[in-house]
């Protein structure tokens, strides 16, 4: 296996637009914090990191002549992204495999903030609806590249997501799925963010001074940044020269505290350990540390000891940048990592603006001058998020000696041990499969179990009925088993019922007597690190918020990592919640029925629409199987926008490696819910590759929801466990099938996201 | 003063959400924090936003919380003090 | 190259200022020499939700002055056309010459004009247009030259001059009468307000402490004119004897760390010249964080570092385009006493390069002095000036 | 006519409808879009800051990139020899209206610290000088009027007046209600000779001939 290396980079901050305003201003030590200018929030005195450019100015610099509607996330994500494709010389002639991942927490909440009763009572900005959520900001910026990416998710761990974009990416080119990972993350200031962090009294009145005595506080920024990865042989193959290598990276959870840091730093400590372990170098090795340095009082203490213990006393030369840019939560793992290379490729430090005074108990003092003319071989850069999604990447010079990552060694196997949900069908066990509740109108809750089995009512204090859900499932299918070394989400909308009080209340009382608990849940990654603290789990822990294929690559991560033996076990879960006024606007789109929603109405398939439903689902993944195993993952992929033809061939191809054929299935597990356009896309596929193989659906049963596929899988697992697939679930024909042996499911997100499982004993 | 460590128990259960508690398991003396009630700082975020809507009290920073938190009669005395509604 | 016009003495014969201080320039320089102070906080003035501080004309002393000179009264003038016309006037009656006739040019300066009109505007569309307001100050004195207005933001009153300089040297004219004005408005003060540059308080000129400026209301006027080498001229004339522009070529709005184009500006303008012959130097002092570092640091590079420095923004703000007019004047005045005015607001100075700031007035030597501004869009401008004896 | 110390370079004309350089049509407006951002793409400028200007700084940062295209310098360290003077009629006042828009409402006042920076005029001769580091003198003049006779006098002047001056940017950039109107030139010092030519003339035709 080669080195993996980075052959384009775009960035876009308060910095500026481009690798050169950057430069310029980080090595004349030029902050990029100033008053508030573009967002009519209150709070506007607040300092913050804000990008110059309007909405207009950024669409002239990229010559967005679009006539689609677009949100300031996306806007600056495709701003940094077509630098960064530029320079890697991308155009999507190069018939390639290219993935695209992009990290982001609050979606398009910007435009949400402003339209929201818009979105309720009339009808002028609906468009924005359906631009809410993190993953259309990932799809919208897609287009930039024409559609040439095969595949693309979304990332959502708050603060750290473009650090573990940076991190699948380098996962899938290892695995040999992709030959390019382009991955960041973008975000743009919002009203919603700013009110969030000023609930937690985290932001200075001034200037921040991270690493400081006196900080008080972080600057929230915006921006976007991008990478272009390949291996070595690839871009030798492309005849382009690398910029750098990514020698290592580390992905790892403390599992501490929604908000706060581990008084020690373990997760910080566990990620760096992590990265440098990948990259086999020592801590000496390293030359300069990029830290995550938001300036609050908790992370800074905490990421100096967490370095004290990995540096001891030889602490390399250390700097937080939020000093130049403020807080890009979910961008800063990519302006932070691109950043880091300019630093590591024009031989200087970047300084710690605004220090004077060490922390009591550090031993170290940041770098509070730029420094030039130095030779940088190795840097590592922290990215750390609430909820203790802790990652570090390290980022070393092309003429240095690191060995080549490793190969993945296609020995792992895949089985789902077990699985819980809760849903509108009786929650828990497996009393849908003998007695379904047949939904008769659009909208239902989900019953909930009884929650004093799984968790004391003072820890519940703070949740959401999402996260209840979420953590009694995780229990429920862990059971017995031991700690898993993963937990992996999937969230197309996060804990939205909260999120939804913080907005109105933000709207209603003009930005006043906000409450923290509700901001919290906002972040997708709070259900992942809600269940890794509970679990004390300390693993790989990351959140997917990827519309209809959240929980599809949760589960991709999770089956990756595991063939490559990098885990053993893994709980990998979808979960979304439904609320009235919620689904009120998706139904303004398009989303829901009106009227009948019996099985045979939704066979018809005459109008859009479906009926919704909620999903909170959780199956522990392992590398073993034992007598209560409900059935291997024999195969899995993802797919972007793929031809009618590239989606058989997919399924080929997955059926191929397993040492099957088409005529071997037994099902063909698919998401058709009555819905129009959506079941003629499954239709095709079902025409053209296995017109012969019986279809299971269960979208009429659960529901749609953007996790919803994850009882497409459970579904599929639990008929191949219990050798049987009950004539309910059968789509076209009503006698059920004994014994099945091979299910592949299909799952699809109007038609642009696909995804593949095959099922086997 | 009674009255107020009654009204400020009630209104600590429902803005903590500490469900199954009644005002009578509050002992106004006892910490708040660490011990006792066992609450942690996002708690104590939410207690300052209690103290800024119904009594009209600003802390400028979390820490300043620290010392009027300690227990529900402390915070009572605090706000019977400093209240501007 | 040097040209013939170059050996040519410039020098002033009328001056005039109307400010909240007073509306003659002796009555101003009594004021500022008495330590008077005109910033007030003002609250809701201008229909702006936050106070501010400010030096604010006051309207109705402006008319009974301006219709005084005008028998019409003031219907038809704003107030910045009124206060400039007063400033002028002055200048041209002390100078005693006649302005109407084609031997005098006159030139504006200011940055913002009749601004206030785009909120609500009586009058004819283009009362907005700079040159339309330079022209009803030329009309009022039946000049017939087209006036020039020098638009260069902050240091526009020192770059009018420099103007002047110029066309007495180049066009033949006689004499330039170089008027400065600028009034606030919702329109300025609000600006400033959204770049946090205005100071919660009193401002605090290359003050460890400052907070920012205040901004003033204002109009000035010198009349130049040009003669021979080696005319007699009445001691105590305004002399001018070195200028120079340069810019930073280095950000909009911040002046530059180093300051590089001020330094330029300095070194140019005292180009073998005695610097001891200095008595003081009059900087812009706006009393921002980065103005007044920037200053401090060019005057050390520039080795000035032990000449008596001031800022008179502590007594009548930032008076935008007729500071480097006002500022000139008030020096000269000092200059012609043998003193050095205080840095009104100035307690405990501190600022990146340790430069000599004055805290109080006293007698100084010498019989020159450097009057140093600087501006958004990275423009320095440097004047030297000596008083005859 | 007279003596001549300077000679013209090159020099840019930008309408609402066409840019002229040197006397070579460089482009027409199309159907679509903003017109300086058209610009902009279509000389291949690499300057994102160019969008954060306003349509005055915008128009004077592109005409003084094609003025400058063809001519080799050192664009990294700053020129004390080169300077920048330019005039116009509106001064900053189209920048000035759109600044009045954020702060007329009562109810809807957010003051802009973007479109402030921008309601003074000279901002353009900052920005020129910036992009292209120059250091001599920067000076901006308002008059009702594009005149050949005013330009020909400053230029000259500059020339004179200061030794050290070598490149003069210098013309007439103004944006307005009705669209942009631009004539910039480079200007170089040559010996002084005479010449027959009437720059002044000159400059009036390529005001008016475009």
């Amino acid at each position: 296996m080669d080195n993996i290396v980075i052959t384009g980079t775009g960035i876009i901050s308060s910095l500026g637009a481009g690798k050169e305003e950057t430069l310029e201003k980080l090595r004349t030590g030029q902050r990029g914090i100033g008053p508030i200018r573009h967002i009519q929030t209150k709070h506007r005195d607040l300092p913050s990191g804000e990008v110059e450019y309007s909405d207009e100015q950024l669409k002239e610099l990229i010559r967005y002549q679009e006539e689609s509607i677009i949100t300031r996330t996306s806007l600056l994500g495709r701003v940094a992204l077509k630098e960064a494709l530029e320079e890697a010389r991308l155009d999507g002639t190069e018939g390639l495999h290219i993935a695209f991942i992009s990290g982001n927490t609050v979606g398009g909440m910007e435009k949400s903030e402003q339209f929201y009763y818009d979105f309720l009572h009339n009808n002028s900005r609906n468009e924005y609806i359906a631009m809410h959520d993190c993953g259309a900001c990932t799809d919208i910026m897609a287009k930039q590249f024409g559609g040439h990416f095969d595949l693309i998710t979304t990332i959502s761990t708050a603060c750290s997501s473009a650090a573990n974009a940076i991190i699948l990416g380098a996962n899938l080119i290892k695995e040999g799925r992709v030959d390019i990972a382009v991955v960041g993350g973008t975000e743009c200031l919002s009203k919603f963010h700013i009110n969030g962090f000023n609930t937690l009294m985290i932001l200075d009145k001034e200037p921040c001074r991270p690493f400081d005595a006196d900080r008080h506080g972080l600057n929230l920024g915006e921006g976007a940044a991008y990478l272009v990865m390949e291996t070595e042989a690839t871009a030798r193959k492309r005849n382009i020269r690398p910029i750098c290598k990514l020698a290592g990276y580390g992905n790892t959870c403390d599992a501490y505290h929604q908000t706060a840091t581990s008084p020690n730093g373990e997760g910080a400590y566990l990620a760096m350990c992590q990265a440098l372990k990948s990259s086999g170098l020592r801590p000496e090795d390293i030359d300069y540390i990029n830290a995550h340095g938001t300036g609050t009082g908790n992370n800074d203490e905490c990421e100096g000891i967490a370095m004290m213990r990995v540096f001891g006393d030889r602490m390399p030369p250390v700097s937080s940048t939020k000093s130049y840019t403020g807080h890009t939560t979910s961008a800063a793992g990519g302006v932070e990592s691109v950043i880091s290379i300019l630093a590591l490729t024009h031989g200087f430090i970047p300084a710690n603006l605004g220090y004077q005074t060490p922390i009591e108990g550090h031993n170290f003092k940041p770098v509070d001058h730029v420094i030039e003319n130095v030779t940088l071989k190795h840097v590592l850069t922290n990215s750390f998020g609430f909820g203790g999604n802790d990652s570090s990447c390290i980022f070393s010079a092309l003429d240095t000696e690191t060995p080549a990552p490793m190969q993945a060694s296609e020995a792992g196997q895949c089985y789902i041990q077990s699985a819980a949900h809760v849903s509108i069908q009786q929650p828990i066990g497996d009393d849908w499969f003998h007695n379904p509740v047949m939904p008769a109108q659009a909208y239902s809750e989900s019953i909930e179990p009884d929650y004093s089995k799984y968790f004391a009512p003072m820890a519940a204090r703070r949740m959401g009925r999402l996260l209840k859900r979420a953590l009694a499932t995780a229990v429920e299918a862990l059971g017995n088993h031991p700690v898993p070394d993963a937990i992996i989400t999937g969230t197309g909308l996060g804990c939205i019922a909260n999120t939804e009080k913080f907005l109105t209340a933000m709207i209603d009382n003009q930005e006043e007597f906000l409450q923290p608990t509700f901001f919290m849940q906002s972040t997708h990654n709070t259900i992942g690190s809600q269940v890794a603290q509970h679990l004390k789990c300390h693993g790989y822990n990351c959140t997917y918020s990827h519309r209809g294929t959240s929980f599809d690559s949760s589960l991709l991560d999770a089956c990756l990592q595991m063939r490559a033996g990098a885990i053993g076990s893994a709980l990998v879960g979808g979960h979304d919640e439904m609320t009235p006024a919620y689904f009120e606007m998706l139904g303004k789109i398009g989303y829901w029925k009106s009227g009948d929603v019996s099985p045979d109405a939704l066979r018809r398939a005459d109008s859009p629409g479906s009926l919704s439903g909620s999903c909170s689902l959780n199956m522990l993944l392992t590398d073993h199987s034992d007598a209560d195993t409900l059935c291997r993952i024999a195969g899995m992929d993802m797919l972007y926008q793929p031809s009618d033809e590239e989606l058989r061939s997919a399924a080929d191809r997955i059926l191929h490696q397993a040492g099957l054929t088409v005529k071997d299935l037994d099902a063909v597990v698919t998401g058709l819910s009555g819905d129009r356009d959506n079941d003629a896309v499954y239709r095709t596929f079902l025409q053209q590759y296995c017109p012969e193989t019986p279809v299971v659906w269960y979208k009429h049963l659960f529901g749609e929801s953007f996790c919803a596929s994850a009882f497409g899988v459970y579904a599929g697992a639990v008929c191949l466990h219990k050798k049987l697939i009950p004539s309910h679930l059968l789509y076209n024909t009503s006698e059920e099938i004994s014994n099945p042996k091979h299910i592949l499911v299909h799952n699809h997100f109007q038609n642009k996201d696909h995804s593949l499982i095959l099922l086997t004993l | 003063m009674k009255e107020l460590i009654e009204e400020l128990k009630t209104e600590i259960i429902d803005v903590l959400n500490l469900e199954g508690m009644t005002p009578a398991d509050i002992d106004e003396n006892a910490p708040l924090f660490g011990e006792g009630l066992g609450l942690d700082s996002i708690d104590a975020l939410e207690l300052i936003v209690l103290m800024e809507k119904n009594y009209g009290i600003k802390l400028a920073n979390a820490n300043e919380g620290k010392e009027i938190f300690k227990s529900v009669k402390v915070m009572a005395e605090y706000i019977k003090e400093h209240r501007t509604k | 190259m040097e040209t013939t016009e170059r050996n040519h003495i410039i020098y002033a014969i009328g001056e005039g200022v109307v400010s909240p201080l007073g509306f003659t320039a002796s009555t101003v320089y009594e004021a500022v020499r008495n330590g008077e102070r005109a910033g007030r906080a003002h609250e809701g003035t201008f229909g702006l939700p936050e106070p501010f501080f400010a030096s604010l004309l006051d309207e109705a002393r402006l008319k009974n002055a301006f219709s005084a000179l005008w028998d019409y009264g003031c219907d038809g003038y704003t107030k910045l056309e009124m206060a400039a016309i007063l400033a002028a006037n002055q200048a041209i009656e002390e100078a005693n010459i006649a302005p109407d006739r084609d031997n005098v040019i006159f030139i504006l300066s200011t940055t913002k004009g009749n601004v206030e009109l785009l909120e609500d505007n009586p009058y004819e569309p283009e009362r907005l247009y700079l040159w339309h307001t330079a022209q009803m100050v030329a009309d009022f004195f039946d000049n017939p030259n087209t006036p020039i207005v020098v638009s260069n933001a902050c240091i526009s009153g020192c770059a009018a001059q420099i103007e002047a300089f110029r066309q007495l040297r180049h066009a033949g004219y006689r004499y330039a009468v170089v008027v400065g004005a600028d009034m606030l408005s919702k329109f300025i003060i609000s600006g400033f307000q959204s770049f946090k540059a205005l100071s919660p308080e009193l401002c605090k000129p290359f003050d460890g402490s400052r907070r920012g400026l205040n901004l003033g209301e204002g109009a000035a006027a010198l009349v130049y004119t040009i003669d021979d080498p080696g005319t007699e001229l009445p001691a105590g004339t305004l002399v001018a004897e070195g200028e120079a522009i340069c810019n930073d070529a280095n950000h909009i709005s911040g002046p530059s760390r180093t300051g590089e184009g001020l330094l330029r500006a300095i070194q140019k303008a005292t180009k073998g010249y005695d610097t001891s012959r200095t008595a003081f130097i009059n900087a812009h002092g706006t009393a921002t964080p980065y103005n007044d570092d920037m200053e401090s640091i060019a005057i050390h590079r520039a080795g000035l570092q032990d000449i008596p420095t001031n800022s008179l923004k502590g007594y009548f703000g930032h008076t935008l385009g007729a500071a480097g007019i006002l500022e000139v004047i008030l020096s000269a005045h000092a200059l012609r006493n043998g003193i050095v005015l205080a840095s009104a607001g100035t307690e405990e100075p501190g600022t990146a390069a340790d430069i000599h700031i004055c805290l109080e007035t006293k007698p100084v030597q010498g019989d020159g002095f450097l009057k140093l501004i600087s501006g958004f869009g990275g423009s320095n401008a440097v004047l030297r000036f000596s008083i005859t004896k | 006519m007279g003596k001549h110390n300077f000679d013209i370079e090159s020099y840019c004309r930008i309408t609402n409808d066409k840019v002229v350089v040197n006397n070579e049509l460089l482009m027409q407006k199309g159907e679509s879009g903003d017109w300086l951002a058209d610009i902009y793409h279509h000389i291949g400028m690499q300057y994102p800051k160019f969008f954060k200007m306003d349509h005055l700084c915008k128009v004077g940062t592109l005409a003084a990139e094609l003025v400058l295209k063809d001519k080799t310098f050192d664009r990294e360290t700053v020129k004390a020899d080169w300077a920048v003077i330019l005039m116009n009629s509106a001064s900053s006042l189209d920048d000035d209206r759109q600044y009045q828009e954020t702060i007329r409402d009562r109810e809807n006042y957010y003051p802009s610290p973007s479109i402030f920076v921008y309601t003074l005029a000279n901002i353009v001769t900052g920005e020129i000088a910036i992009r292209h580091k120059i250091g001599g003198e920067s000076s901006f003049y308002v008059f009702e009027h594009f005149d050949g006779a005013r330009m020909d006098e400053l230029v000259a002047r500059a020339f004179d007046d200061n030794p050290e001056l070598n490149t003069l940017l210098c013309g007439w950039v103004d944006y307005d209600t009705d669209g942009c109107d631009v004539l910039l030139c480079s200007f170089i010092r040559k010996e002084s000779k005479e010449s027959s030519e009437n720059i002044a003339e000159y400059l009036n035709q390529l005001y008016k001939n475009q």
